[in-house]
């Protein structure tokens, strides 16, 4: 199975490829087939590759397909390297992906530019298996910007409305601004290893770099950086909301599910890097930290059904960087396989409800749907209770205990994480079941026009399972202690251990984790379900609308951005548009031209004249060779 | 034969040099220009013939006959040119020929 | 002889593209297309057939030498080595493209025109050639008037003003070096009593420091203007933008690369102890040259003006490489010649295709293209994605090698150039949105591609794709060339290395012990 | 012969005082012809006698002439002499006189500052001399002065040729926007 291994990526690459060459000669189900059946065999090959792992136990698996260049020893290849973390991924990828394309299927129906759209997707998850299956930092980076052109080209899809160009323009730009201290960082690894293999890097570093050495803290910092911008964290995380404004599909599989997640990946990846760097890794966390706080604010006050799925995302990607952060990386991985079922079953969902509503996206639109689409509101709650870490059934619950757990007790853990963690996991659970009060209950608003079908409830069920049972891989120690997904880890990340004294009293900490998830949805549930009068009252006083404003832009960073970077940008660019360098040209001209005009009026035609000039000219050269 | 002095002859050359230059700076009639020109021309023969006095050799006066015929065929196209500048203009008003400046 | 015959086909073809204008319009064009086709088969024929030299041995492939005025010491010297021969396989396929481009734009005096091509054509190859610096500066001037009257006669509106711009700027410069190559004759000659132009006699003279600076700085001039380098650039916006497409492609795609290819042939191996002396300030204005470029380019409404302008942020990348002495970044940056030439020159036919349908070039009146002509919207997609550097292009390639390379130099002005690349990404994406995405403001009909244009699309997509995902072959090409001229500034490194490049692929481990400590260039 | 030198020194330099302020050509002329002459004699006490019969013969004679042939072709009159009166005002000429009165000052300060050389006698230097170093070391000059008196004639003979249509086009146009 492991030769075909490059068949992975190169599926859907191939998909994308005859999409957009024949793309428009094809008929709509021509283009599904290709577009959905490209991942679907990539999924499938995955998949038969993923049991084979799980039976054969190898350290890994490898294969070159060629080598890319070679200069005086800078040779990176392409080349995957497959181990047990990139395993979790392209599953993540290829079979979340193939479910989404799937979906799209039915989602994009109507839409002009079928073909354009499946061969972005196509170009995406090609990019993207390419970025986690990477054996070298550079084709790393290939998949890191090839993931950035799909978003942008995704964002845009629907380019007529100048404001999604803008949010394309603007997620681009931004996840570019992480790019380059990344590729920073790469120079830097260069420098000192001569090479970008990520597993010579891995096994050389402890050896070149002491725990805490400059170079490692700065490496460290650089990579994060990288991560930071993909993956939505503070502070260039203000791309993503506006993000939502691509086909719901996209949102689900590159804004929630995959791509933003490739910061963890890259972080989760280059684990020795940050081990080597305490320093570097305290900022993961505390980045991870404040993220989801801030974050999780502003998903309380958002109206737009997206957007309040997208802060969450952002939400639970600090929750992941929060666990990288304190050494917890089987969690954090755990976290992001868990996070990409939910939040890709609630995008999906979202947009089975946004195409009934004929894309009404605004939950205030919206209400009383528990009746009209049973299977989207069944599933959607699923997904909502695993994201809320509703306890023992969801999923969400054994992944972000986890976390919580071991930002405590783990090493690096400390009380203030803690309770940044658990403080986001009673929001978390607020604002969700603020999503789910506000849609499916109460009075029916809008007339819903197209129930959805069955190609798009398949993959809400499947992925409903998935965030139901998904969890019961990996169950604490004190309950049924089910070590499947740590102990697939084990070979690739380090284990973690607890401290020793909070760990006797682990029992209670899950259950006041239970606790505040459940306080959660009984806050939502008494402001938006019994009495919205008290939320209204809450909500008229001064103080609460500013903060309501505050929250709901993002907590001003947009405006801030705009006002330092931005504006005086455009408006030097703008200022300097005549290039201030040409008119020091032009000016040599003009003064050159001077200079003529004033010359040629001595020629006046005056005979006389000319010779008093040679007169002049005789006594000023013989006054001067007098005088010398 | 006792010499004239050199200086003298140099000053004499200098002088009417200096004549000619004046004549050309404030006549406006073309055929004075053209006079004076050669009076210039003349002294400038002068001094070439003292310079080849003062070192006995031929040079000096090799030049003089040089500038003698250059003399002669720049006094034929002058005038040449004074007719027809007299002919087209009506006048022999050099400052009339001014607008030739182009 | 191959080689004469590549400048004299050209030379040949351009006349007799002009004389047969009067027995048939549409002839000049066939007889230029194959004047340049058979100088790219010849290319690709020595490329395929010449064994690629053997590392360590002398780089030089092919040589001609012919005593022309021998009083003066002038011969007749054409070499080739992987450097120039790569940079003839990117003339003649630009000047294939040049004239599939103008078939349908240059309807006035078309046999001329094509003479002009033709004759600039073969001073490009002249230079990329020549290795007798006064034969050099011949041909340096040779390409310089043609295309002068590329500008001033078949160009826009403003095309005198920009002509005679571009010919100043870039006269001056040449007769700046002219002083200077003067300067070396009699230098070497009064050394050695051997007054000579020979490249390879000169090679060896030994320079007082100010005297080597003085040169130097002379020849310096031609090549930093032709570049151009920053405060040097203004000649290049308004001839690039005035020039017909063409032209315009010419200029950004070759005549640049002249200047480039000067400082990797000249600059770098005759000057070794001024070069490194000046590496810092030159790899300052390489910086500074990439985010000025870039943000004038942001600014720009007219699409070949902000094509322009992201020329002069790419070039700053030629110039940070040149000077950082290493493998890495002279790899870097001879890749940037290429993929430049084709991404820029690219952006600069998709403008001349727009102009040909609107007659327009101010973006402000275009929009939503991309419904309309979804095939030129995605030869104009790759080629931004090239613009701003995206893996699997290889724009990219050649900037992360440069700046791999830089890094080793200097780190605090490597990071201001890879600031650039967010900049390159804002002005790139300006392009799409403008030009394809946003609503039009006027309702022009707008044909897709042709036949004739997707000849021209297809050929430089794939290229631009083999050199993003394969570039080994040019980069094996160019190496042993970069050696040569970097033997100057490392001479046990760069033995180092060719055992490194021999050594298997997958002994990076070792190399990366090897090399830990070393990497930095002393500079 | 020194007394020579100084009488006909002075005579050439009065002589042409009087050329360059009379108001009549012809006045203007005959003064001239004086000069010239003078001159012939500081040659003559120079000890260059062929000179002094070439200056003669040449410049009193040849093209002292030739203007004068000139000047009878134009029919000038007493209105002439009137305008030439006019134009010679003080204002006009006081300027140019003290400007060349500089440089006459500056030559004669060069030349009394060299060193004077010890005066000796004058050698003349004999005719078969000059005319051996002119067609020696100068047949060049010789062959220039030939070609340049064949373009002179040719040149003399062009422009004061009498056409028909003697209006140059730089006047038709200058007459035409009048």
């Amino acid at each position: 199975m492991e030769n075909y291994i490059w068949l992975i990526p190169a599926l859907p690459f191939l998909g994308s490829l005859l999409l957009i060459l024949f793309g428009t000669r094809l008929s709509r189900a021509g283009v599904a087939i290709l577009g959905v059946g490209s991942v679907g065999i990539s999924a499938l090959i995955t998949i038969l590759l993923g049991l084979q792992y799980l039976a054969e136990k190898p350290a890994f698996y490898h294969q070159e397909v060629w080598q890319w260049f070679n200069v005086a020893g800078f040779s990176p290849s392409i080349a995957f390297h497959l181990d047990a973390l990139s395993i979790v991924f392209i599953f993540v990828i290829t079979f979340v992906g193939f479910l989404i394309h799937l979906y799209s299927t039915a989602y994009m129906a109507e839409d002009m530019d079928f073909s354009r759209f499946f061969a972005c997707m196509n170009l995406f998850v090609g990019s993207m298996l390419l970025l986690v299956m990477a054996d070298n930092l550079l084709l790393l980076y290939f998949g890191w910007e090839g993931v950035g052109l799909c978003s942008y080209l995704l964002i845009g899809f629907w380019y007529k409305d100048p404001a999604n160009g803008y949010a394309a323009r603007k997620a681009f730009i931004i996840t570019r601004v992480g790019d380059v201290a990344m590729a920073i960082g790469l120079f830097i690894l260069f420098q000192t290893f001569g090479t970008l293999h990520i597993q010579t890097i891995l096994s050389q570093a402890p050896e070149v770099w002491s725990v805490g050495a400059q170079a490692a803290v700065l490496v460290g910092l650089l990579l994060l950086g990288g991560a930071v911008g993909k993956s939505g964290q503070l502070p260039l995380q203000t791309w993503l909301p506006d993000a939502m404004a691509g086909p719901t599909p996209v949102s689900a599989l590159i804004h929630a599910a995959t791509m933003v997640t490739a910061g963890v990946y890259l972080i989760a990846r280059m684990y020795v890097i940050f081990d080597l760097a305490p320093v570097a890794q305290m900022a993961v966390a505390v980045i991870g930290a404040v993220t989801l706080l801030l974050a999780g604010f502003s998903a309380l006050t958002q109206y737009d059904l997206k957007r309040v799925l997208a802060y969450s995302t952002i939400s639970q990607i600090g929750y992941m960087f929060l666990a990288l952060g304190v050494g917890a990386w089987s969690a954090g991985i755990f976290h992001f396989m868990i996070h990409a079922f939910f939040k890709a079953l609630l995008f999906l969902c979202a947009g089975a409800i946004i195409l009934a509503l004929h894309h009404e996206q605004d939950m205030r639109q919206m209400g009383g749907l528990r009746k009209s689409m049973p299977v989207v509101f069944w599933t959607f709650l699923i997904g909502a209770a695993s994201l809320a870490a509703l306890p023992l059934i969801t999923a969400g619950f054994y992944s972000k205990d986890q976390i919580l757990w071991y930002a405590l007790a783990g090493p690096q853990g400390s009380i203030w994480l803690y309770l940044a963690g658990l403080v986001g996991a009673f929001i978390t659970s607020v604002y969700t079941f603020r999503m789910v009060f506000m849609t499916f209950y109460g009075e029916p608003k809008t007339h819903v026009a197209h129930p959805p079908g069955k190609i798009i409830t398949i993959p809400l069920v499947i992925l409903a399972i998935l965030s139901l049972v998904g969890g019961f891989i990996e169950l604490p120690h004190n309950f049924a202690h089910v070590a499947l997904f740590s102990g697939l880890m084990a070979p690739v990340l380090p284990g973690i251990t607890a401290n020793e004294l909070l760990a006797a009293n682990e029992w209670l900490f899950q259950v006041l984790a239970a606790v505040v998830s459940l306080g959660g949805v009984f806050v939502a549930y008494l402001f938006y379900q019994k009495s919205p009068a008290l939320l209204a009252s809450i909500e008229r006083s001064s103080f609460a609308m500013a903060l309501h404003r505050f929250w709901f832009s993002g907590w001003g960073f947009d405006a801030l951005y705009d006002a330092l970077i931005v504006r005086p940008y455009v408006f030097l660019a703008n200022l300097n548009k005549r290039d201030i360098i040409d008119s020091f040209y032009t000016g040599l001209a003009r003064t050159a031209e001077g200079f003529h005009v004033m010359i040629s009026q001595t020629q006046s035609g005056v005979l006389r004249n000319y010779v008093a000039g040679v007169v002049v000219g005789a006594i000023m050269i013989l006054t001067i060779s007098l005088l010398l | 034969m006792s010499g004239a002095p050199m200086e003298a002859a140099l000053l004499l050359a200098g002088v009417l040099f200096i004549l000619g230059l004046i004549s050309v700076l404030i006549r406006r009639n073309i055929i004075f220009m053209l006079i004076s020109v050669e009076i210039m021309l003349n002294a400038a023969g002068l001094a070439f013939i003292v310079a080849g006095s003062r070192w006995v050799q031929p040079d000096g006066q090799v030049m003089f006959i040089f500038i003698l015929t250059m003399a002669a065929a720049e006094v034929s196209v002058g005038l040449a040119l004074i007719l027809q500048i007299y002919h087209q203009l009506k006048t022999l008003d050099s400052d009339a020929a001014s607008f030739m400046k182009g | 002889m191959i080689l004469l015959w590549m400048i004299v086909i050209l030379m040949a073809g351009g006349l007799l593209a002009w004389l047969s204008k009067k027995w048939h319009p549409e002839l000049p064009r066939w007889i230029a297309l194959f004047a340049v086709l058979a100088d790219f088969i010849l290319a690709v024929y020595l490329w395929l057939t010449l064994p690629a030299a053997t590392l360590g041995a002398s780089p030089w492939l092919l040589q001609l030498e012919i005593p022309w005025i021998p009083q003066w010491g002038v011969n007749f010297i054409l070499a080739l080595d992987g450097l120039s021969l790569l940079m003839l396989l990117l003339t003649f396929f630009l000047g294939i493209l040049c004239v599939l481009v103008s078939w349908r734009e240059i309807q006035t005096k078309s046999g001329f025109f094509h003479f002009n091509l033709m004759w600039v054509l073969a001073g490009i190859t002249g230079v990329f050639l020549t290795l007798d610096l006064f034969l050099f500066y011949f041909f340096w001037e040779v390409m310089l008037i043609p295309m002068y009257f590329l500008i001033g006669i078949w160009g826009h509106a403003n095309r005198t003003y920009a002509a005679f711009k571009f010919f100043l700027f870039t006269q001056a410069s040449g007769l700046l070096m002219l002083l200077a190559i003067l300067g070396l004759y009699f230098i070497h000659g009064s050394q050695t009593g051997t007054y000579t132009f020979n490249y390879f006699e000169l090679l060896g003279t030994t320079l007082a420091p100010e005297a080597a600076r003085l040169l130097m700085a002379g020849f310096l001039a031609a090549f930093l203007v032709k570049l151009p380098v920053v405060p040097f650039h203004s000649w290049l916006p308004d001839a690039h933008s005035e020039a017909p497409t063409a032209g315009s492609v010419v200029l950004a795609g070759l005549l640049l690369k002249t200047g480039a290819y000067g400082l990797l042939r000249f600059v770098l191996p005759l000057f070794p102890t001024a070069a490194v002396e000046f590496a810092p300030w030159a790899m300052l204005l390489g910086a500074v040259g990439i985010i000025y470029g870039a943000v004038m380019a942001y600014s720009q409404t007219d699409l070949k003006r902000l094509a322009a302008y992201t020329s002069v942020s790419h070039m700053g990348f030629v110039i940070l490489g040149v000077f950082a002495f290493n493998v890495w970044a002279l790899q870097g940056v001879v890749m940037q010649m290429i993929a430049h030439g084709l991404s820029t020159g690219a952006l600069f036919i998709v403008a001349g295709l727009l102009y040909e349908r609107l007659h327009t070039r101010d973006m402000g009146q275009m929009g939503g293209f991309w419904a309309k002509a979804p095939k030129l919207g995605v030869f104009a997609m790759v080629f931004v994605m090239a613009s701003l550097g995206l893996p699997g292009l290889g724009n990219f390639i050649a900037e992360f090698l440069t700046l791999v390379g830089s890094w080793q130099a200097n780190n605090w002005l490597t990071v201001i150039a890879t600031i650039g690349i967010v900049l390159a990404t804002a002005y790139s994406l300006r392009i799409m949105q403008k030009v394809f995405f946003e609503p039009a403001p006027t309702d022009h009909p707008l044909p897709d591609l042709s036949a004739r244009e997707m000849l021209i699309a297809v050929p430089m997509i794939a290229l631009i794709l083999w050199l993003g995902l394969y570039p080994q072959p040019v980069l094996d090409t160019v190496q042993p060339s970069i050696n040569q001229q970097l033997q100057a500034y490392q001479e046990p490194e760069v033995k180092e290395k060719v055992a490194v490049v021999e050594a298997v692929p997958k002994a990076e481990l070792s190399i990366g012990k090897d090399k830990r400590g070393k990497t930095k260039v002393p500079l | 012969m020194e007394l020579t030198f100084y009488i006909a020194a002075a005579v050439a330099v009065l002589s042409t005082i009087m050329v360059i302020t009379r108001y009549n050509i012809i006045h203007a002329l005959l003064y001239l012809v004086v000069s010239f002459l003078a001159v012939a004699v500081v040659f003559f006490t120079l000890g260059a006698p062929f000179m002094a019969a070439l200056e003669i013969i040449i410049y009193a004679g040849a093209i002292v002439v030739l203007i004068i042939f000139v000047i009878m072709m134009l029919n000038l009159t007493q209105e002439d002499v009137r305008r030439e009166k006019e134009w010679l005002k003080p204002s006009v000429w006081v300027g140019p006189a003290i400007l060349s009165a500089v440089l006459l000052a500056e030559l004669v300060y060069i030349v009394a500052a060299g060193t004077s050389p010890q005066t000796e006698a004058v050698v003349a230097v004999d005719a078969k001399l000059v005319g051996l170093s002119l067609f020696g070391p100068y047949i060049l000059g010789v062959q220039l002065c030939g070609i340049m008196l064949t373009a002179g004639i040719v040149g003399a003979y062009h422009l004061g040729r009498h056409k028909k249509k003697v209006i140059h086009r730089f006047l038709q146009e200058r007459s035409a926007a009048a």
